[in-house]
């Protein structure tokens, strides 16, 4: 039967709770168990709050937990910010540093611990994360052998002394932690082949690097810069170019050129960018050079919540640039998803010559992620140029029936053109005349339609005729999912459908599922429903149909949406 | 056309397009002056990248028959360092108009001349907004009644030359769109020199500037003298923001890295140590 | 009996087509007719082709024509460039000049008249323009009074040789028009009140200054420049700052800095621009400082064919900018339309406290048109100041019933606050909280709903109950609106319904029109259906709704549309 | 509060907000000199704005008193331009950082200066991108690692100061914030400066660039020399990309009209031919 612990650690910045997660993590990861962790932060820049929170299961996992069965808290004062965040279940264990007892109201096992003294005492001043993933790996039974490997390799850099020291605070732990161990339910899990930890971020990465990307430029920005850093020191080892410009219009205007020229490129940006982007994406639909905007959303609208996620940049994603402008939208619902969706991403840029906008999100951008490596892989396809037959009185926009049009890229004799923001012909000079705008502005839109036919691409969960079917999408997608499993135990049949494309959004197979379903439910965490109102702009929803959002800056639990399918059907 | 039967004359530069300029227009000087540098430094029309934004000046790429970008409003710097980075085997080009380069586009001219990429970036300074039809831009001497400063432009004109030299471009130069010989001969030197290379060309706009001062202008161009040392920035300030006189040459010429050649620096280092595919995900891997 | 006339001359730039246009416009107003005039280039920056095209009537109309009465053609190469916009009716009279035969093909009557020579002859010889202006007015029975006093005006400031050239050459051409005069139907009126003649651009600008806007930034950009030339010089005058910015984000930004500081500020573009503030847009709305962004369509998408009019800015400036970002959008029908909506746009934002974009296209924002100064009357609400009360413990962003907060401006003791892009409590003091999100989202959002309930702003035309419901906006609804009155002269019953208010629109009195009609035919000159789409958002359309959608880049017809209203109904 | 009750001391400046800055940043001695400086001026809180991009040190404007603008990143000086020009009564100050401020504000930063605005700007600087976690910007020393220049950044270190003279600064200095007495002097004359008035604070990250730096700067500051003439803008230029020391004190100061100062001039002209409703309407009416 599947096994499964959430556990949290809370703390100020020097406590380490963000490392401890790192080191229990890559230490599951090894045994080849399943984990999803996530991080919080306080607005402190440095020193403030922190917690990691890390799910571990024998099964696949899609979303972080609702509740924790285990919570260790060094400072409640730092727990405090996370309350809403951080719920123990009913029959959790928390663990307390014993000099600050725990606050009224909260409803757990209670179990103080010396966490500082006895971690100085064991040789290791700042171990008391490390002491802490000894309780934990003895009260529930977690991997030691692993967790000491793990630990070693962390601190393998530092001081022999440094190293023993948390050794030691690590086996104290776990003598303190044998105490309650009698008293807890237990993690039986079998080892299996390891897996890789990687966020959404590095998903995006790692994927441009497979699709060819050779080119990327970005503006830092919180919560996708981890894609820059990564390749800043990646790219050039393989002999592409990663350039850190000014500001975002020039980071997607050198895209744009380094793609003209002849190179998949990428950038990557959060909705303050993107929005700075939107002329840019225009010309580069315009002019039909193929560019990849990587998107991590945050909580908006403008500044916003840079830190928390949302899914709130739909709408400017689809529409934002003046005048009709065909671009491709693809959205990520965990981190394996966005390496799929990156690699797509590219090879729909690559074949339809437009901007492809890969939609992500803080949630699943900045959790790390278990993940077998055999799962990234992923065909690609190149650019197609120009043969000599279409070199021939070379028409770089020439009118065809699917509307992609033989491309040049410099350096090619013959193919020499002027690409353009203006209006133009086949040959891509300036023409104002409405013939010629009708014309070309129908065939850049039947790139949509045979992108369309091409890239049918969504998530079904659940039965093929259900009582009640859910619509979302992105990040949401996973914990529907999750929702989905376990509504179907009981007596509710229920399904769920995610597009990974949004534009073109597979209006078909969305008409099919909504025809196998009897009430409709479509989840988001945008306050404005801007997944609704794009639904409706693409399909008849049935009047029935109800719809659950809400702002992001905290995430969609499980039972929330239980909780949700459930008054749904009862009402 | 495949490049065996390319002759490399102006001629063959020329696209079938027809400049949509006004009768009279500075800019004409500037494209015949392309054509010609292009064809003396037999610059093969398919490894070369003319870049623009918007304006009247920016619709040249349109009338060279090699690649072409004409792309947005102050947008063609960064365009124009995507494509020479990506593909260093090409001899980018970026052109455009003073409100085009120093107004909307000001950022990304501080930004590529202190970075100094490898391109040429020639500017077409009428001093005024062209195709919007008049409004006073940077360069648009304080005082001067246009169509949005009525009661004289109230801004600070700036000098394009003294702005490129103080964002650290490694060669500025100005010409005279009235004199095709040394426009050319500008040309050439700036497309050959290593890194970025700064040309203003004052480029008259006869529509909203006026005919007479194309004449005006012709009187006051005068040569570099001969003793100017281009190495000195100090001396080349010298020769900024002048009164009467409209100098023309090689203000400032210095050698730095380029941003390709920091990049080849960068990409050295970076290849010490391997990056297989199985290398970029061991980075992911519990390595213990 | 509704009397009704179209002229159209065409020539290359030195030959003076649109300043006759403006002489002939200027006239007729004087004599109380209602006039459109349209003016229309070739690619040439200056010296190409130029038309101008002068509409006029004794009764009221709401579109440039369809078909034209006469045309003066000094070149036929001219003309070629505008053979699909300058359609001669089939029993339209030709004026041309008589070196130059027409080309086949054209079916009209042809009149060669010496143009070039007679004028010189005159006294004229820049006045061919002026002796077509006299072929004309003797033709038609045009007020030639008038016209002279017009021509006199016009050239006022030249010598009296100049002036006296002209005239003699405006009366050689009655001379030359009577020899037509009796073949041709006359234009029989009677003399009204002077009316003025004004551009929507102008209109903007003037209703700017009506509406108490004393500050305005701007980037020039065609078809808006007007807006930022006019105010450049008037609002000097009353005491008003007129900046023109290094580009869009900085113009918006100065809005927004103005406008946060007590004083009502505006700015103009069109797409590109619009594209660039989508940031900016986003903080007017998170911090609730009013601005007003008028936004003046052009073919897109990108820098596409800037001199011409579409309706394709429309989902860019409902859904711009990342986040949930709440503003409201407001459509110009004509030029008192553009009028009444941009002082509404400055009612809306000072009282709601949000960016408000007035959507106006080139179509009516540079043509002129006759309005009678009487109907430039609307009123204006001025920006509610926190009173005293509520300065005690000031909170800015108080959470109100209707969503709007006390506004304190700088000078102000007491009303000290912070104003933020990033999410914040009441204060104004950032929050990262999910319960202050959804809170200050909800907030936000209530505000939409007040305005809703009071605004809602529509035309509607035709009968209270139709077959055929016509939805459209903007310039559109003029056309519609011709087409309607001449559709309910027959058999068909037509109404149509174009809401000035566009987001948030007025669903209710958008359904009961719906209701109200049998077929539904939506008209829009987008070619990805941005209207429909958006109305599928906020409203359920009928299965059986019918899209009339094309690119713009070509004025919308009446006939163009009588001819989908009886394709819609016969289908 | 009602100003009658406001004592002026550096204190009643404060908010009642917690700064969220590192222990150690720099910009504790930005805020705490600007309490001061305001107090010593005796700025009316309510007449008071000061505006900010986005950053770490574009948190600044939430822990002072006043009515402030935390805005969006790179775009400070648009809007206190704006609030300036339409309330010229009010004293504005900008603040931000280094990103802010020249990579994506430098458009903006280089039209406020040449337009010569009535208004301070202060400039944090740590060159680095402190709030995004530690990258490179315009102003991190060549070479220098960090989280987005793995192999070294690439590009060539801007001096702000030398930038904002030769954008036509009227008024230029430099600060370091660990010395709070001198930036207090300084932050005062800056905002009482007709013009533009650019103050580069040195504020250290001690987050991304080290606890150490904090101190090595100490010993690198020094005062301007008694005999530096600010009048001159070549001996000020000699102040700048300074390599061992770090000069502190007002390099640059001259008057110019400012663009105050042009609108007024604009408003007079335009002034001497009446502006009732009827005579705008007159514009579009057939007067004959
Ligand atoms: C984002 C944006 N803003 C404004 C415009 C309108 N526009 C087109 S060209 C131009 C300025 C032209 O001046 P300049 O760059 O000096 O070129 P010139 O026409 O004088 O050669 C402007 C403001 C635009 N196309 N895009
Ligand atoms: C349009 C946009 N792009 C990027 C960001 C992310 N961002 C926030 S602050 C910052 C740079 C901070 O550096 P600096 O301005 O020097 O301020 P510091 O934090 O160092 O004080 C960046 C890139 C943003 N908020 N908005
Ligand atoms: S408007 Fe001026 S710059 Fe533009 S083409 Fe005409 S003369 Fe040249
Ligand atoms: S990260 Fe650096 S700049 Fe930001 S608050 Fe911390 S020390 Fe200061
Ligand atoms: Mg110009
Ligand atoms: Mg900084």
């Amino acid at each position: 039967m599947t096994q499964e612990l959430t556990l949290s650690i809370v703390g100020s910045g020097g406590d380490g709770a963000v490392a401890a997660g790192d080191i229990l993590s890559m230490a599951c990861a090894r045994e080849g168990l399943n984990v999803i962790k996530t991080e919080a932060y306080g607005p402190q820049i440095r020193g403030g709050e922190s917690s990691a929170t890390v799910r571990i299961s024998t099964a696949p996992i899609y979303s972080q937990a609702d509740a924790l069965d285990a919570l260790v808290v060094f400072n409640w004062a730092d727990y405090a910010r996370f309350r809403n965040e951080l719920t123990p279940a009913p029959d959790a264990v928390v663990f307390y540093e014993e000099k600050d007892p725990p606050p009224a109201g909260l409803n757990a096992r209670f179990f103080p611990i010396a966490f500082a003294n006895a971690a100085r005492d064991a040789g290791a001043p700042n171990g008391k994360n490390v002491l802490a993933l000894g309780v934990l790996s003895a009260a529930f039974g977690l991997p030691q052998d692993a967790l000491r490997a793990a630990l070693r390799a962390r601190f393998g850099k530092k001081t022999a002394a440094v190293v023993e020291g948390n050794i030691k605070a690590f086996d104290r732990g776990i003598e303190i932690g044998n105490e309650v161990a009698g008293s807890v339910k237990k993690f039986a899990y079998e080892k299996k082949a390891p897996k890789l930890v990687m966020s959404g971020n590095e998903a995006s990465a790692v994927a441009a690097i497979d699709a060819g990307c050779r080119f990327f430029a970005g503006y830092p920005i919180t919560p996708s810069s981890e894609i820059l850093h990564f390749l800043s020191e990646w790219l050039p080892k393989i002999g592409g170019t990663c350039l850190q410009t000014e500001d975002e219009l020039a980071a997607l205007g050198a895209v744009v050129g380094a793609s003209f020229s002849g190179v998949k490129s990428m950038t990557a940006t959060s909705g303050p960018g993107l929005s700075l982007m939107a002329e840019m994406l225009g010309l580069s639909s315009m002019a039909e050079v193929p560019s990849v905007i990587v998107n991590v959303q945050r909580g908006g609208p403008s500044t916003g919540i840079p830190t928390k996620s949302e899914q709130s940049d739909l709408m400017h994603a689809l529409f934002a640039s003046h005048g009709d402008t065909p671009r491709a939208v693809i959205a990520c619902s965990d981190v394996e998803d966005t390496y799929h969706a990156t690699v797509d991403a590219f090879n729909i840029a690559e074949e339809f010559q437009m901007p492809v906008i890969v939609l992500s999100e803080q949630s699943i951008a900045q959790r790390r992620e278990t993940i077998s490596g055999d799962n990234l892989v992923h065909d690609v396809i190149d650019r197609q140029l120009a043969n000599p037959e279409e070199l021939k009185e070379f028409r770089r926009y020439r009118v065809t029936e699917n509307g992609v049009s033989p491309m040049s890229v410099p350096g090619m004799a013959g193919g020499e053109y002027q690409t353009n923001g203006l209006e133009h012909d086949e040959q891509g000079r300036p023409n104002s005349m409405f013939v010629t705008h009708e014309t070309m502005n129908a065939k850049r839109y039947r790139k949509l339609d045979a992108l369309a036919s091409k890239y049918r691409l969504f998530h079904r969960f659940g039965p093929e005729t259900a009582d009640l079917g859910i619509i979302c999408w992105g990040s949401t997608a996973g914990v529907v999912r999750e929702a989905v499993e376990r509504l179907n135990q009981g007596d509710l049949r229920v399904a769920a459908f995610a597009p990974r494309m949004i534009m073109p959004l597979p209006v078909a197979d969305l008409e099919k599922f909504i025809a196998s379903c009897g009430e409709l439910l479509v989840i988001e965490l945008s306050y404005s429903k801007q997944f609704y109102q794009y639904l409706r702009t693409q399909v008849d929803l049935p009047k029935k149909t109800r719809v659950y959002a809400r702002s992001g800056g905290k995430a969609l639990g499980v039972s929330e949406i239980i909780e949700q399918c459930v008054a749904e059907v009862l009402a | 056309m495949s490049s065996c039967e390319f002759k490399f004359t102006p001629n063959e530069y020329k696209s079938d397009l027809k400049p949509v300029w006004c009768p009279g227009c500075g800019d004409f000087g500037v494209l015949n002056a392309l054509y010609k540098a292009l064809a003396d430094l037999k610059c093969n029309p398919q490894d070369t990248v003319v870049v623009s934004g918007i304006g009247c000046s920016s619709r040249l790429p349109g009338y060279v028959e090699t690649y072409g970008f004409n792309s947005l409003h102050g947008r063609a710097l960064p365009i124009a360092t995507g494509a020479k980075l990506a593909s260093p085997n090409l001899n980018v080009i970026a052109v455009g108009g003073d409100g085009d380069g120093i107004a909307i586009g000001g950022n990304h001219f501080m930004h590529a001349a202190r970075r100094n990429v490898d391109i040429a970036y020639i500017m077409m300074d009428n001093e005024i907004y062209g195709l919007t039809k008049g409004q006073a831009g940077p360069t648009t001497p304080t005082g001067d009644k246009t169509k949005s400063t009525m009661y004289g432009n109230p801004d600070a004109a700036i000098d394009p030359c003294a702005l490129a030299i103080s964002f650290g471009a490694t060669w500025v130069a100005r010409a005279f769109s009235g004199d095709i010989k040394g426009t050319v001969d500008l040309m050439k030197r700036a497309i050959q020199h290593r890194g970025f290379a700064f040309l203003n060309i004052i480029s008259p706009c006869v529509t909203w500037r006026g005919d007479d001062l194309f004449k005006e202008l012709r009187g006051k161009v005068k040569s570099l003298p001969h003793d100017h040392d281009p190495g000195s920035r100090r001396q080349a300030q010298n020769f900024t923001y002048e009164e009467e006189i409209v100098t023309t040459g090689v203000l400032y010429a210095v050698q730095h890295p380029t941003l390709l050649d920091e990049m080849g620096t960068i990409k050295a280092k970076a290849s010490t140590s391997s990056a297989t595919r199985s290398d970029i995900l061991k980075v992911f891997a519990p390595r213990f």
